[in-house]
């Protein structure tokens, strides 16, 4: 067993500044899968990058990462391209980006080997043969085509493709899943796991994903602010984690407990809050097709309730989302809310404010969700001001309360979203809905965005206002322990229909569905798990 | 000719505020010392900028004339100050004039997608197809010679190269889950447009408009100097190139390079404040 | 720098001399090139009024009379003519003459030619020289009779002009109204013929080798006017050798081209052209002859013309130039310019003047066009001047082209008090400059009325003896110039670039009807 | 294995698993290209009827307007009025002007006493020969210091980035006086006027104006070229050409500058307009008889036939180019073709 990578005591920061990495050891040998794991931020990617010698410019470094006994951090220009050529092959987070998109995929995998005197036809031959072993098919219609024809998996593996057509000793993976679905995330992963065992290359993996981390290295590193905390077997360190941060992030991480799922409530006789029937919502696209992103869909919320919507990309959970609120106008169907049916146009400004008093919703993306030039005190006052009635100053004291509860510190209260992480944001952007005292709270993957410890966090606020505010919950996202965790019912999409749905326990414990099946089966287990992943 | 910033490439909205660089300090401070040249010219300039006084023709700097005077002994320095009047004065209304305008269709295109956005949007392409200084030719040639013609010619030149920014910047605002939210809070829609959505745009919408103040300085320069803009005896930079072209023949240089100076250095000023706006606020561009 | 055109050196003579003749040329040469400051709206004799048009044509279009280089007359086309009775006209035509396209001149041309002037349809420029004439008519194969209306002396001296050109009456007949546009060209008898118009870049002359007269066949092959409208263009390409020469160089190129003896010569020669001020409203500000004084006096006019001109024009008090008045004898010309009165430059006394006639803050309307450096500089300094004794002048400045129809158009004038003119007369007649100025003339812009004049003036045209013209002629420029009905500045020189490798032409006004270009060849 | 193979979507996003697709019309490049095509058509005919119709703003007599500051004489007017139809309603003259333009008749100047379309055949030429020259100067000294700036971090950026600013700044005018003075007159390297002789010395006659001309031209392609590679260079497809050995100038080459041309060529577009019309400034003082010139002193001379004349044909030049460069995207960027990235 050889060291294929060995880094030691590596320091990297911009003069001036407190070091972004700093004195970060580690080491990859022949054959072994490392996972390195951290929150956003951690300093990660930069670890990686420096491996094959890719350094922010102006970066002030000390220490030595050698690569097979290469200083990659005082290597010749010459040397390093040898050495990419050669021994090491990187994969990139968003294969979307990583690719050209205006060059085709057999161009992306031919130009490297093109300088290694192949011939034009034989380039295209191992091209060919290189998308196959990733287990594409059409490997040669797909040489001919663009990036943009091809789905992120696909692209994903032609990404490793490419990264395996030299045949390398150490294969680098920048969080290569993040974008990707999790069903299409079990298949890469899966595919790097074999490809990895065959070739006997050695393997460093970034993730902030715990549970995959866990499903493919036998070590890990866990790197905090630049720092590496902890380090060891995967087992040990996620078993019997040593550090507090160590543990904090594994409890943090989100499980599927069937018994920690919140009881169903039942109203007797009542009406439900949200009845949803026969919705459908259609889109016409340029170029004349007409793409259906909610198909015939119908459901009932009682009040009180909370109904998760889990399901792939672009399976249509958003569009659910913003017919619920009225972002939308429903191509059929009937949507009842609060006992009024919905009309099928777009509502009035008046009907709008009456409709705002019923739901109210909380997006993704916490630095898009916030208006950048208002303070976050006068975000929520302006609320105020709109369904309270209430006046300037006791708008803004009503504000400041409102988003003390959400834990947001009266001192914030005058800041600009941009001096507010993205954790701090979305409680905004929590304290922002309820301001309007709706009934219903739709999340739209609320959390997604937010590293696991935030999200826990935030999770745990959404739990504990649903209780104070006895609110009803729409919750989408695609994490099915997120949804375990928060809602009693569960809704599961696919290609905009609903394919199953009813109580969590029910859904995930025995899944009717093959669909929702191969949904739960993807999710990455630890290697130690015995218990082997149905396929 | 000219060219609408494009897009920032993310959330730029973000970011604005930003201090200036020492050379857009620079830039800001130079700008300001024209326009207050220009507008205090009457009560600051040495001289009457019309007054002839034919014995003392084409004088070198010194201590009577600071800048010299011109083939008539006219004071070079009180008409480039006078002459700041009319060649800002011409940019000025111009840049008010399509960013007013192009605000104001800019937000209605880019609001409202269905018909009456495609529409507005074929109308800039329309407009875009008249360059500015060829418009404002056509002006001339239907009304006169003189400034109101090219003035309101280019106002309505320029009103695309807002209008599209402001378009683009609206329908990729109105995306925004912010804007959103405040749709599904019930907030009235033109309150969102105009007291919410409008001053995240006015950063980069201004940097454009410092652009075309920049362009539109140039082109009306331009027109002056080929005898189809401000006419004389008005002191104008353009015109006053044109008119002291004749002096350079004898070696006179100066009465042409101040004023070619001038302009170059407004321009110039003013591409670096507009870049610098649209730098900062629109994400990095240049 | 500038220091060195203080007032000291004044005009006469110090600073230029005027030559009569340029070197003959040694060699005959292939072509030469013959800087333009605007390009002819057409080759029509009938509408070839200004400068660039004439400066072409003279070479490929012939009069009846030629115009010598000193100003005298000699016969062209016609050979002679007789004065049977003060209302008849009879020319002998040259025999033998071709036109280009191998022809030959007949009276029948000639008389075709001659009454293009006198249609309306036609809408010649130059109808005002025909204003008297009552028939043109072929009275012999080659003679023609010119019947006017009343005794007209100053018809007979304008045929040496583009009123005299003869054109073949064939060609008339086919062009039609496409008759000397670019395309078409023309076909008369001069040294060179038509060969071809780039619209707004050139004109090619090609050597007519059936040139009737051998002392003129051209020297060169080709010449070839090149149009630059841009003064500065113009010089530069002088400088360069790119043309090889020009009339009416910018005066602010003078200084430097004098200098650059590598390059060519530059030669100043005689002219008939006076810088004069026109007031077109004698009605309104300008009403009181006192204002039209003071308005002169305040004028500075050696400044002026160093400004304007650097220094190469003449102060006068006459609104015609020695030179037009060559047929009257020394005495009487002498005693003509004694008489007029002068209006030296005195600030005092004319803010004095504008007091008395209490015209003080009185306004007026000064029309100007940006036709070239020195006329910029003339009108913006008479405006100072008028600014500066008390008057409000407001100026409008127009086009070119504008500003050319205030001299054809009452409507145009509507409103405009005064603008400024270069006059040059086209014959050596003084009474031309005069006869403009009677009652109810075409040119008479102000609307000046004096009997007394119109009787001189009417009588001069009967006088057939040219010193008792030139007599009454000076009495009638007496009366205006006391009237000050137009305000004479100063008498500009004719100003000709020769590059090094040309020479030959003579610099004189003559070029404007006289076959200059036939005389140019090799150094 | 869960997704081997999906169907090609077009969607934008990361990993998208499509919705449903109905009606899917194939639509090939002929539709593209048609539809090119009648915004092109639509174009022009809206920016003819504006062209026609100015002249309507100016009230009065149509007649006296076109001529205006010469005497009104009768005879002319009636003249005019015939010759202009302008006693007809507006939609026939209209009619008649504009089928008369598919006929190659523009009407008749009234100075140059000639077809407007001869006299603008006549000046056509100079004009395109200059724009053509001026454009090969952008192309490659716009390209070059862009490309330069862009790679040349630091103290080369910076002072390219000033140069460019400082030569934006110079208006054409400015620039044509200077570049005579110190290279004809001073120098004797160029000529200072005309267009000379068909060849070599046409090109050797127009590179004074060609460059003057397209001097703030250059900076501006420059600017956007070197943007737009800064844009590209911090994408992740070039780290990743990067780190699987590619060398710089492949990695340039093939991922930097081909994708940063798109923009680069969006912009060459909107200049040739500009151009067109900066040519008028430029030929003036350098004596060169082209449609700019004429412009110029038509509009000087009351010429409005030859000025609606010129408009159209710049309007018409900027629509067609801006309709190729259209075109030519989809082949830089496949994704513009594919509906999923518009510019
Ligand atoms: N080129 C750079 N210039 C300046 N700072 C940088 C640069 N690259 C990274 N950083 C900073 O270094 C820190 C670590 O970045 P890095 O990309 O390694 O994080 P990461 O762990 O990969 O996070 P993520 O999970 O979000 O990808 C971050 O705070 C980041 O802002
Ligand atoms: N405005 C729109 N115009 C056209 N198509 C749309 C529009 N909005 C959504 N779609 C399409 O509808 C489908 C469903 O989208 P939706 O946003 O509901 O998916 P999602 O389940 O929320 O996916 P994700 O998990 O990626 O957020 C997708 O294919 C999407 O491309
Ligand atoms: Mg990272
Ligand atoms: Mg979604």
């Amino acid at each position: 067993m050889s060291r294929l990578l060995q880094i030691q005591d590596l320091t990297l920061g911009f003069p001036d500044k407190a070091p972004l990495l700093d004195t970060v050891s580690l080491h990859v040998d022949d054959g072994e899968a490392v996972a390195l794991v951290g929150e956003s931020g951690s300093g990660k990617s930069l670890t990686i990058r420096a491996a094959i010698g890719l350094l922010p410019e102006r970066a002030g470094v000390s220490g030595t990462v050698s690569v097979r006994g290469l200083d990659t951090l005082t290597a010749s220009r010459q040397r390093l391209m040898d050495l990419r050529r050669k021994d090491v092959s990187m994969i990139f987070q968003d294969p979307r980006a990583g690719i050209n998109p205006v060059r085709t995929v057999g161009d992306f995998l031919g130009e490297t080997l093109r300088f290694q005197g192949l011939s034009r036809a034989e380039a295209m031959e191992r091209s060919i043969t290189a998308l196959e072993q990733v287990g594409l098919r059409r490997a040669k219609e797909l040489t001919g085509q663009h990036p943009h024809q091809l789905s992120g998996g696909m692209l994903q593996r032609v990404m490793i493709a490419a990264a395996l057509l030299n045949s390398p000793k150490l294969l680098l993976c920048d969080e290569p899943t993040t974008a990707l679905d999790v069903t299409t995330q079990a298949g890469i992963v899966s595919l790097l796991r074999d490809q990895q065992q065959a070739r006997g290359m050695g393997m460093l993996f970034i993730t902030h994903d715990l549970n995959l981390a866990a499903s493919l290295c036998e070590r890990v590193y866990v790197l905090r602010n630049g720092r590496v905390v902890e380090q060891g077997a995967t087992r040990d360190v996620f078993l019997a984690p040593q550090q507090d941060y160590t543990r904090q992030l594994v409890n943090a991480t989100p499980a599927i407990e069937l018994d920690q799922v919140p009881e169903r409530v039942d109203v007797p006789g009542g009406q439900p809050l949200l009845a949803a029937a026969g919705l459908s919502k259609r889109y016409e696209l340029a170029r004349g097709e007409v793409l259906t992103a909610l198909d015939d869909a119908g459901f009932t919320l009682p009040e009180g309730g909370s109904l998760g919507v889990v399901g792939e990309s672009g399976s249509g959970k958003s569009t659910l989302a913003r017919l619920v609120v009225a972002l939308e106008t429903a191509t059929e169907g009937e949507l009842t809310l609060g006992g009024n049916r919905r009309p099928q146009r777009r509502l009035a400004a008046a009907e709008r404010k009456i409709l705002a008093k019923d739901v109210q919703i909380v997006f993704q993306d916490p630095y898009l969700s916030l208006d950048p030039r208002i303070p976050v005190g006068k975000a929520v006052a302006d609320v105020f001001r709109l369904h309270q009635h209430q006046g300037r100053s006791e708008a803004l004291d009503s504000a400041r309360e409102l988003l003390g509860r959400v834990g947001i510190a009266e001192d914030r209260c005058d800041a600009l979203p941009r001096a507010l992480s993205g954790g701090q944001r979305q409680r905004v952007a929590l304290a922002k809905a309820l301001a309007a005292r709706p009934r219903l709270l739709v999340l739209d993957e609320a959390t997604s965005a937010l590293d696991v410890s935030v999200q826990a966090q935030v999770l745990d606020l959404v739990e504990e206002l649903r209780d104070q505010f006895g609110l009803t919950i729409l919750f989408v996202t695609h994490d099915l322990a997120v949804v375990s965790r928060l809602c009693s019912e569960v809704l599961v999409m696919h290609q905009g229909r609903i394919v199953e749905q009813g109580p969590t326990v029910r859904i995930l414990a025995d899944p009717a569905e093959e669909y929702t099946r191969n949904l739960i089966g993807s999710r990455p287990r630890p290697l130690w798990d015995e218990e082997p992943a149905p396929a | 000719m000219t060219l609408t910033l494009r897009l920032p490439q993310q959330a730029g909205l973000r970011r604005y505020g930003q201090l200036l660089s020492p050379l857009g300090w620079a830039a800001l401070l130079f700008t300001a010392l024209v326009v207050f040249l220009a507008v205090f010219a009457p009560v600051l300039a040495p001289y009457d900028p019309d007054y002839v006084d034919l014995n003392n023709v084409l004088a070198g700097p010194g201590a009577g004339h600071l800048l010299g005077t011109d083939a008539l002994g006219r004071d070079l320095l009180s008409r480039l100050m006078h002459g700041g009047r009319t060649a800002l004065l011409g940019p000025t209304l111009v840049m008010i004039g399509s960013t007013v305008l192009g605000l104001l269709l800019g937000l209605a295109a880019g609001w409202s997608q269905g018909l009456l956005g495609r529409l507005l949007s074929r109308f800039f392409d329309l407009l875009f197809a008249f360059p500015a200084l060829l418009l404002a030719m056509l002006a001339i040639a239907l009304f006169g010679k003189g400034l109101t013609a090219p003035i309101i010619a280019m106002t309505i030149a320029y009103v695309p190269y807002v209008a599209r920014l402001t378009q683009s910047l609206v329908a990729a605002e109105r995306g925004r889950p912010y804007v959103q939210a405040y749709q599904v809070l019930g907030f009235r829609t033109p309150w969102v447009v105009l007291s919410r959505v409008l001053p995240n745009l006015m950063p980069t919408v201004g940097a454009q408009s410092t652009l075309n103040f920049g362009y539109v300085l140039a082109d009306l320069a331009a027109l002056s100097f080929i005898g189809l803009g401000v006419q004389p005896p008005t002191s104008d930079w353009g015109a006053m190139i044109e008119e002291s072209r004749g002096a350079l023949l004898g070696g006179h240089l100066l009465p042409a390079f101040w004023p070619a100076l001038v302009i170059v250095l407004v321009v110039v000023a003013v591409n670096i404040l507009g870049e610098e706006l649209s730098d900062r606020i629109g994400g990095k561009l240049a | 720098s500038a220091g060195a055109q203080g007032l000291g050196e004044t005009s006469d003579g110090e600073k230029f001399t005027l030559s009569t003749s340029s070197p003959e040329p040694g060699s005959e040469i292939e072509n030469f090139n013959w800087a333009m400051y605007a390009e002819p709206y057409s080759l029509d004799y009938a509408y070839s009024f200004d400068y660039p048009d004439n400066t072409v044509l003279s070479n490929v279009c012939e009069s009846l009379f030629r115009w010598n280089e000193d100003l005298t007359t000699s016969p062209g086309l016609a050979t002679g003519f007789a004065n049977p009775d003060p209302l008849t006209w009879v020319y002998t035509i040259r025999e033998g003459v071709k036109f280009h396209d191998g022809t030959e001149m007949t009276a029948k041309d000639v008389a075709a030619s001659l009454s293009r002037h006198i249609e309306p349809e036609v809408g010649s420029f130059w109808a005002s020289s025909y204003q008297n004439v009552e028939s043109i008519e072929q009275t012999g194969e080659y003679e023609v009779t010119v019947r006017t209306t009343r005794p007209d002396y100053v018809f007979n001296s304008a045929l040496v002009g583009a009123p005299g050109v003869v054109e073949s009456a064939a060609t008339l007949e086919e062009a039609g109204p496409d008759y000397g546009n670019s395309t078409t060209g023309v076909n008369c008898t001069g040294p060179f013929q038509f060969e071809s118009w780039e619209p707004g870049e050139s004109i090619t002359l090609q050597r007519f080798a059936d040139y009737w007269d051998q002392d003129l066949r051209a020297k060169s092959e080709r010449v070839t006017f090149r149009m630059l409208p841009d003064a500065n263009a113009r010089t530069n390409a002088l400088q360069t050798g790119e043309i090889d020469g020009g009339f009416m160089i910018p005066s602010n190129a003078i200084d430097l081209l004098k200098a650059n003896e590598d390059a060519g010569t530059l030669y100043f020669g005689t002219d008939t052209s006076v810088q004069s001020m026109v007031f077109t409203d004698l009605e309104g500000t300008f009403k009181d002859v006192r204002v039209r004084q003071a308005l002169m006096m305040a004028l500075n006019r050696d400044a002026l013309i160093n400004a304007a001109e650097q220094g190469y024009a003449t102060g006068t008090d006459a609104l015609t130039t020695r030179n037009v008045w060559n047929e009257a004898s020394p005495e009487t010309v002498d005693a003509a310019f004694e008489a007029l009165p002068s209006l030296p430059y005195d600030l005092e006394e004319a803010k004095r003047l504008i007091r008395e006639a209490g015209a003080e803050g009185s306004k007026f309307v000064f029309a100007t066009a940006s036709l070239n450096a020195a006329f910029d500089i003339t009108a913006r300094a008479i405006a100072s001047a008028a600014k500066e004794i008390g008057l409000d002048p407001e100026i409008q400045t127009m086009s070119n082209d504008k500003y050319t129809t205030l001299f054809s158009d009452p409507e145009a004038r509507e409103g405009v008090d005064l603008l400024v003119t270069s006059w040059y007369l086209s014959a050596n007649e003084p009474l031309e400059m005069y006869s403009v100025l009677r009652t109810g003339d075409f040119s008479n812009y102000g609307g000046w009325s004096n009997p007394e004049f119109d009787g001189l003036v009417n009588a001069a045209f009967e006088a057939k003896d040219p010193d008792e013209r030139a007599g009454l002629t000076a009495q009638a420029a007496q009366l205006a110039a006391e009237e000050v009905v137009w305000g004479p500045l100063y008498e500009s020189v004719t100003t000709m670039w020769l590059g090094n490798r040309i020479t030959g032409a003579a610099p004189s006004i003559n070029y404007m009807y006289f076959p200059w270009a036939a005389k140019i060849g090799g150094r | 294995m869960t997704t081997a193979v999906q169907a090609p979507t077009a969607a934008g996003a990361p990993g998208p698993a499509p919705g449903k697709r109905a009606k899917v019309r194939a639509r090939g490049p002929a539709v593209f290209i048609l539809q090119k095509l009648a915004v092109l058509a639509a174009t022009l005919f809206v920016a003819s009827l504006a062209v026609f119709f100015s002249r309507f703003l100016v009230p009065g007599d149509p007649a006296r307007f076109l001529l205006r500051g010469r005497s009104p004489n009768p005879d002319a007017l009636a003249e005019i009025t015939r010759q202009y139809g302008l006693d007809k309603p507006a939609w026939e003259q209209y009619l008649n002007w504009i089928t008369g333009i598919f006929q190659g008749d523009w009407g008749r100047s009234l100075t140059y006493r000639q077809d407007v379309t001869e006299v603008l055949l006549s000046r056509l030429p100079t004009t395109l020969q200059l724009v053509a020259l001026a454009a090969v100067f952008i192309t490659v000294l716009g390209l070059l210091a862009g490309i330069l700036a862009s790679l040349n971090k630091g103290f080369g950026d910076k002072f390219i980035l000033i140069t460019l600013t400082a030569a934006g700044a110079v208006p054409p005018f400015v620039a044509a006086i200077a570049l005579v003075a110190l290279f004809s007159v001073g120098l004797g390297w160029f000529p200072s006027f005309g267009s000379g002789d068909a060849g070599w010395d046409r090109i050797w006659h127009l590179t004074l104006p060609a460059f003057a001309l397209g001097i703030t031209y250059i900076a501006m392609v420059a600017r956007v070229t070197r943007s737009s590679m800064n844009e590209q260079l911090v994408r992740e497809h070039v780290e990743v050409a990067t780190s699987r050995g590619l060398n710089r100038g492949a990695v340039v080459l093939r991922h930097v500058l081909r994708n940063a041309l798109g923009p680069i060529l969006t912009v060459s577009g909107v200049l040739v307009a500009g151009l067109l019309v900066s040519s008028a400034i430029i030929e003036r003082t350098f004596g060169l008889a082209g449609i700019g010139q004429l412009l110029v002193t038509s509009i000087d001379r009351l010429d409005f036939a030859v000025v609606q004349a010129i408009v159209m044909v710049v309007v018409a030049a900027f629509v067609l180019v801006n309709t190729l460069v259209d075109l030519i995207q989809p082949l830089i960027d496949p994704r513009i073709a594919a509906g999923t990235e518009t510019r």
